[in-house]
C-alpha cells in the first residue's frame, strides 16, 4: 500500500516547542556542552574490593532472574550494572581473569518449548556477553540459588556445575576450550566444594562427603569418602561455608561451626567448635537466612544470628551478626544489625565491610570492624539471595 | 517403627498408582518413602519475611466440609504446614489442583500435617505446577522439617518442576494422599 | 563415577515423622479421602459475562509480561488463570470459537540472542498453547499494551497486528491456514481498528484516518482516507475506544466523545460532542489513565475522569467514572471510585458490573447501574494496563 | 518560525553526525525534526501513580557544576522534563550514558527543558538503553506534551529500543542535544 508522502510532512508540523527565546543568565554565558552519544559506561577490568555481586532470585520472575554489581562503599552510584541470570541461575565472579561466569536456563519460548542450560561468560569490563558454552541434557540444578551450584576448580580453567533431576551429576568444563569434558553421576551428594588442584567435593545425603579428583580430561579420579560427620537430622550444616583461603567454615543450624580443609585431593574435616549462646534469646540464638556465614580477609567469620531460634527457624533471617575468631574458637563481637536482614557477606578490603540484604532488596552496610552503621542502598534487587564480594 | 514401616507401605502403593512418578522417583532413590518431613518448595525469606508468610489478602476460600477447615489462600491453612512457594489457590487452581494450562510435578516432596478438626495427621503430597511463569500471588513459607540440599528429598528450596514438559515454577499445591499412619 | 548405592539407603532413614498414633475425632469417622494426581483444573469453553482478561505489562519484568483471567462476579476464586504475553504483548480473545490469540515476542537468550515474534493461540479451555504463527520480520510494534495493536478482521478467520520499526505496517494473519498473507506499508497511521466485512483502519498523525478493504488473499485493496478530524495537538483522541457493536466510541484529552462507524467497508465520522463539565475541577475533569473509555451491552459509556485535569494529565489515572450516554449525547451518572484507578472495563452482561484497575494491580468492581461498590480483588497483576471483557 | 526553523536545522546537522540514526529518521519521516515537545517512553502509572513519580530513595547523585543543578535519582531532575521509564542513573549509567553492557538506541525521542540554574531551554535527547531485561529502579514518568500513539514521536509509551541489537528495554537517559534556540 501506498500512502501519501504528504501525511508525513503534515505530522512533522511543529507542535508545540513551548520555547521563547531563553534569558541568558549572566552567570553562565555558555550553555552546557552537548554530551555524545551513543555512551555506554565501562567498568574496571578488576573490580574494587568494595564491590560486591547481589544475585537476585526475582521470584515474581524467575524466569527474569539477574545480577546487580553493586559498590558497598561509594556514598552514591551505588548500582554499577546488572547482568541477566536467567532462571535460578548462578554467578561466579573469576579472580584469575576479567570474567564472570553466569549458569542459566533459557526456553525457546520463554516458559515453554525447547531448554537451552549454558554457561555465559560475560566481560568484567563492558559487562557484555563473550561466550557461551551449551550444557548438554537439560539438567541444570535449578534451586534457591546456592553458590556452590557452580564453582571453578583446575585454578578457574575449569567450571564445575551441579546438575539435579532430581538425580545428581556434575558437568565438567573447560572454559579456554569452551567445551564440555565430562559428567560424572553423583548419586546421594549434592554441589560442589572445589577441592585441591583439580578436583571438588560433594555433601552427601548420609553425612558425610565424598572427594573426587579430576584427570587431565576432566574424568573422574581417585574419589575419597569421608566419614560421617554432617549430623542432618540433628544440626545439619547450611550448604554455603565462609572461606578463608581454601578452608571453609560451615554453620550449623543450631550455631555450631565446622572448618573443613579443601587445600588437599580429599577434604579435611577440621572438627566442630560451638558458639557460646549469650542469653537473650527465645527460645535461643541460632543462624538465620540464606547466606548466614561469611569471612573477611582477616579470616573473622560473621554469622547471621536469629534470636528466635528454633526447627525451622533457619531461613528467617536475623537481627544481629557475631564475629567469630575461628581460630581462638571465640565470639569477639555481636553486631546489632539495623534492620531484619536476610544474608550477609563480608568484603575482602583491609578494613572489611560488612554488607546484609534485607527482605525489600536494599542493603545495609556496616563498618565489619566496629559495627557502625554506613549506609542503607536502596533499588538494588528483588530478592537479594546470595553475594558475592569481589576478590 | 511399625507404624512408620506401614506408612512407607502405603506411601509405596500409592505412589506406584503413577508410572512417571514412580520412574522419577527410582532416580531419587525412593526418597519419598522416607526422611520425608516437611520438605517445601522455593523459599524466598525476602518475600514471605516473618514465618508463614502475611495474610494474602485474597477473599476466602473454603472446601465447605467443616472436617477440612480454613482458608485455602492462607498460609495457616492446615495442610500448608511444609508448603514452600504460590499458593496454587490463589493462581486458578485450588490447594489440590493445578491452575488451567500448567503441569502437575510427577514428583514431589510431602509433609505431615495435622488436621485440627479430624485431630489426624495426614500426608499432604506438595505437587508443583508447572509451565507458566511465577504466579505472584500467596507466597507462603513454612520450614519446619526443612533440610539443606544435602538431602534433597527433605529440601523446600529445589524447583521440583522435574519430569514435566517445562521446567519454570508456577505455584505449588497440597494434595491429600492419604493419613500418616494406618488406623487398622 | 559409581557411589555406592548404600549411601541412598542411609540417606533414606526415617529422619523424624513428629507424628504418633492419631486420635480419631468422634465427629469424624473417616478420615478426608485421598485426592487424585496429576490434578489440573479448566475452564468452560465459553467464559461467563463476568470474565474479564487483565492484561499485565510486568514493568519489573516487561520480558515476562502475562494476562489474569478474572472472575470479577465471584465472591472468591477470582482468578482464575493466567496466560503468559511476553514482552509488550497483546491479548485477544475470539468470541467465534474457544480461542484466545496473544501477540508477543522472544529472544533466544531472554534478553539477547534471536529474535522471534509469534502468534500463540491458547485453547480458551485448557489454557494451553494450541497453535503458533511466527510473524516474519521481527517488527510487531513494542509500547505499553493497547487493544488496536492486534485485532481480527473477516469474521475472526484472520489477525491483524501491528508492526512500528519504526515504520509502520500491518501484518495479515490467516488463522486457519497459520500462516501470514500479506504486509501492508502504513506510513504515517498507527493501529488497527476492524472495519467492514474485511478491512481495516488506522489512525493517522495527520489527524486523517484510513481505511484500506482486503482482498480475499489479504491484500491491500480499496483504501479511503477521511478528512483531517483528530486535532492531535489540541484535543487528542485516546487511542482505545469502547466498542458498540461496530461503533468505537472514542474519548479525547480534553473530555470529548467522538464516535467512528466501522460497519461499513470505509470508517465514518459521527461527529464529537461534549461532555458538560461540572464544577469541581482543580484545574478541570479530564480523562485520565490507560483505557479511559469503555461500554456495557447496552450501549453507555462510561469514562473514567480525574478531577485534575490539564495538559499531560492523560495518564494520571481518575477518581470517577462518569457514565454517558452516547445517543442522548448526556452525561447520565457519576460514580465516586473508592480509589485512584488506572483503567475501566465494563463486563457485558444485562447487569453490567464496572472493573477498575489499581496502581497496586488489584480490582474494584463495582454496580455498573448502581455505582455500588462490590468487592476489592488482590493479587491479580503487577500492572494492569488493559483490561477486556469477555464476550 | 524562524526559531523553530533554526532549530530544526541544529538538529538536522546533529542528528546527520550518527549515521545509523539518520537510517531510522527516515523510516520514521524525520519525526525527530518536529513535533517533538515532550515525548517519552513506556508510562507505568501503574507503579508511578503520582506525577512525576515518587522519590527514589537512593543516594543523591549531582554533576558537582552548578550550571546543572539537582539529583539524576530523583524524578524532578530538570533534564527529565519528559522522560518516561527506569532512570538509568540508578541502574549503572547517568543522565546521559547508558548501564554498561546494554546499548544506546540510535533512534530517540526528545524534549525540550528548561535549565533552571542558567534558564536556558535545552533540548534533550532520551535516549533507551537496550538488551538488558528491565532494570527496575527509579521508574519516573511525566506526559506534559505527550500525545497517543497515533503520534509516535511524541509519544512515549513506545519501546524505542529499535535498531539496537535487542528490543529489550532496560532504562533510559536525559542527554543534552543542544539549546533548543540558536542565540547567535
Amino acid at each position: 500500500m501506498r500512502r501519501a508522502a504528504s501525511r508525513i510532512a503534515i505530522a512533522m508540523t511543529i507542535a508545540a516547542l513551548h520555547v521563547a527565546a531563553p534569558a541568558i543568565a549572566a552567570d553562565y554565558p555558555q550553555p552546557l556542552p552537548e554530551e555524545p552519544v551513543p555512551a555506554v559506561a565501562v567498568l574496571p577490568e578488576k573490580y574494587p574490593e568494595s564491590w560486591v555481586f547481589v544475585h537476585d532470585l526475582h521470584f515474581n520472575s524467575l524466569p527474569d532472574g539477574r545480577v546487580a554489581v553493586v559498590d558497598v562503599a561509594a556514598e552514591n552510584r551505588n548500582v554499577k550494572g546488572q547482568i541477566p541470570a536467567a532462571q535460578f541461575g548462578n554467578v561466579l565472579p573469576a579472580t584469575t581473569r576479567p570474567e564472570i561466569l553466569v549458569g542459566e536456563t533459557f526456553f525457546s519460548r520463554l516458559t515453554r518449548g525447547e531448554r537451552t542450560d549454558v554457561i555465559t561468560i560475560w566481560d568484567a569490563k563492558t559487562l557484555s556477553p563473550k561466550g557461551e558454552i551449551v550444557l548438554p541434557g537439560g539438567k541444570r540444578g535449578l534451586f534457591v540459588t546456592l553458590k556452590n551450584s557452580l564453582q571453578f576448580t583446575n585454578n578457574e580453567k575449569w567450571a564445575l556445575v551441579f546438575n539435579f533431576t532430581p538425580g545428581s551429576s556434575v558437568t565438567v568444563v573447560d572454559l579456554d576450550a569452551r567445551k564440555v569434558l565430562s559428567d560424572i553421576d553423583l548419586p546421594g551428594c549434592s554441589l560442589v566444594y572445589p577441592t585441591g588442584p583439580r578436583g571438588f567435593t560433594s555433601l552427601c545425603a548420609d553425612g558425610t562427603m565424598t572427594s573426587i579428583a579430576l584427570d587431565a580430561a576432566g574424568r573422574a579420579g581417585p574419589t575419597v569418602t569421608s566419614k560421617v560427620f554432617n549430623d542432618i537430622d540433628k544440626d545439619a550444616l547450611f550448604m554455603s561455608p565462609a572461606m578463608v583461603g581454601r578452608t571453609a567454615w560451615f554453620a550449623s543450624f543450631t550455631g555450631n561451626i565446622r572448618g573443613i580443609d579443601f587445600s588437599g585431593a580429599a577434604a579435611r574435616d577440621l572438627g566442630m567448635f560451638e558458639i557460646a549462646k549469650p542469653a537473650g534469646g527465645d527460645p535461643e540464638w541460632r543462624p538465620g537466612g540464606w547466606q548466614v556465614i561469611t569471612a573477611d580477609k582477616a579470616g573473622l567469620l560473621y554469622v547471621l544470628m536469629n534470636p528466635h531460634g528454633k526447627e525451622g527457624s533457619h531461613k528467617d533471617g536475623g537481627t544481629e551478626a557475631w564475629v567469630i575468631d575461628p581460630v581462638k574458637k571465640a565470639l569477639v563481637r555481636r553486631i546489632a544489625l539495623k534492620n531484619h536482614s536476610v544474608s550477609i557477606e563480608a568484603t575482602q578490603q583491609a578494613s572489611p565491610l560488612l554488607v546484609a540484604s534485607k527482605p525489600d532488596g536494599s542493603l545495609d552496610v556496616y563498618d565489619a570492624a566496629t559495627g557502625a552503621f554506613q549506609r542503607t542502598i536502596v533499588g538494588v534487587v528483588h530478592d537479594p539471595m546470595t553475594m558475592t564480594a569481589a576478590r | 517403627m511399625s507404624h512408620l514401616d506401614s506408612f512407607a507401605e502405603r506411601m509405596t502403593r500409592k505412589v506406584a498408582r503413577s508410572t512417571s512418578r514412580r520412574s522419577l522417583l527410582t532416580l531419587i532413590g525412593g526418597a519419598i518413602t522416607g526422611a520425608a518431613t516437611l520438605p517445601v518448595l522455593p523459599v524466598s525469606r525476602a518475600q514471605a519475611q516473618s514465618h508463614g508468610g502475611t495474610p494474602s489478602g485474597m477473599a476466602p476460600q473454603t472446601t465447605g466440609n467443616p472436617q477440612d477447615p480454613g482458608d485455602q489462600t492462607q498460609c495457616d491453612y492446615w495442610r500448608y504446614c511444609a508448603i514452600d512457594g504460590f499458593l496454587c489457590s490463589c493462581c486458578g487452581g485450588s490447594a489440590s489442583t493445578c491452575p488451567p494450562g500448567t503441569e502437575m510435578s510427577p514428583i514431589t516432596w510431602i509433609g505431615t500435617c495435622r488436621n485440627p478438626a479430624d485431630n489426624r495427621a495426614y500426608i499432604i503430597s506438595y505437587n508443583d505446577c508447572c509451565g507458566k511463569s511465577s504466579c505472584g500471588n500467596c507466597l507462603c513459607n513454612r520450614n519446619d522439617g526443612d533440610r539443606p540440599m544435602v538431602r534433597p528429598q527433605a529440601n523446600n528450596d529445589i524447583n521440583w518442576c522435574l519430569g514435566t514438559e517445562s521446567a519454570i515454577y508456577n505455584c505449588s499445591t497440597a494434595v491429600i494422599l492419604g493419613v500418616a499412619v494406618d488406623e487398622k
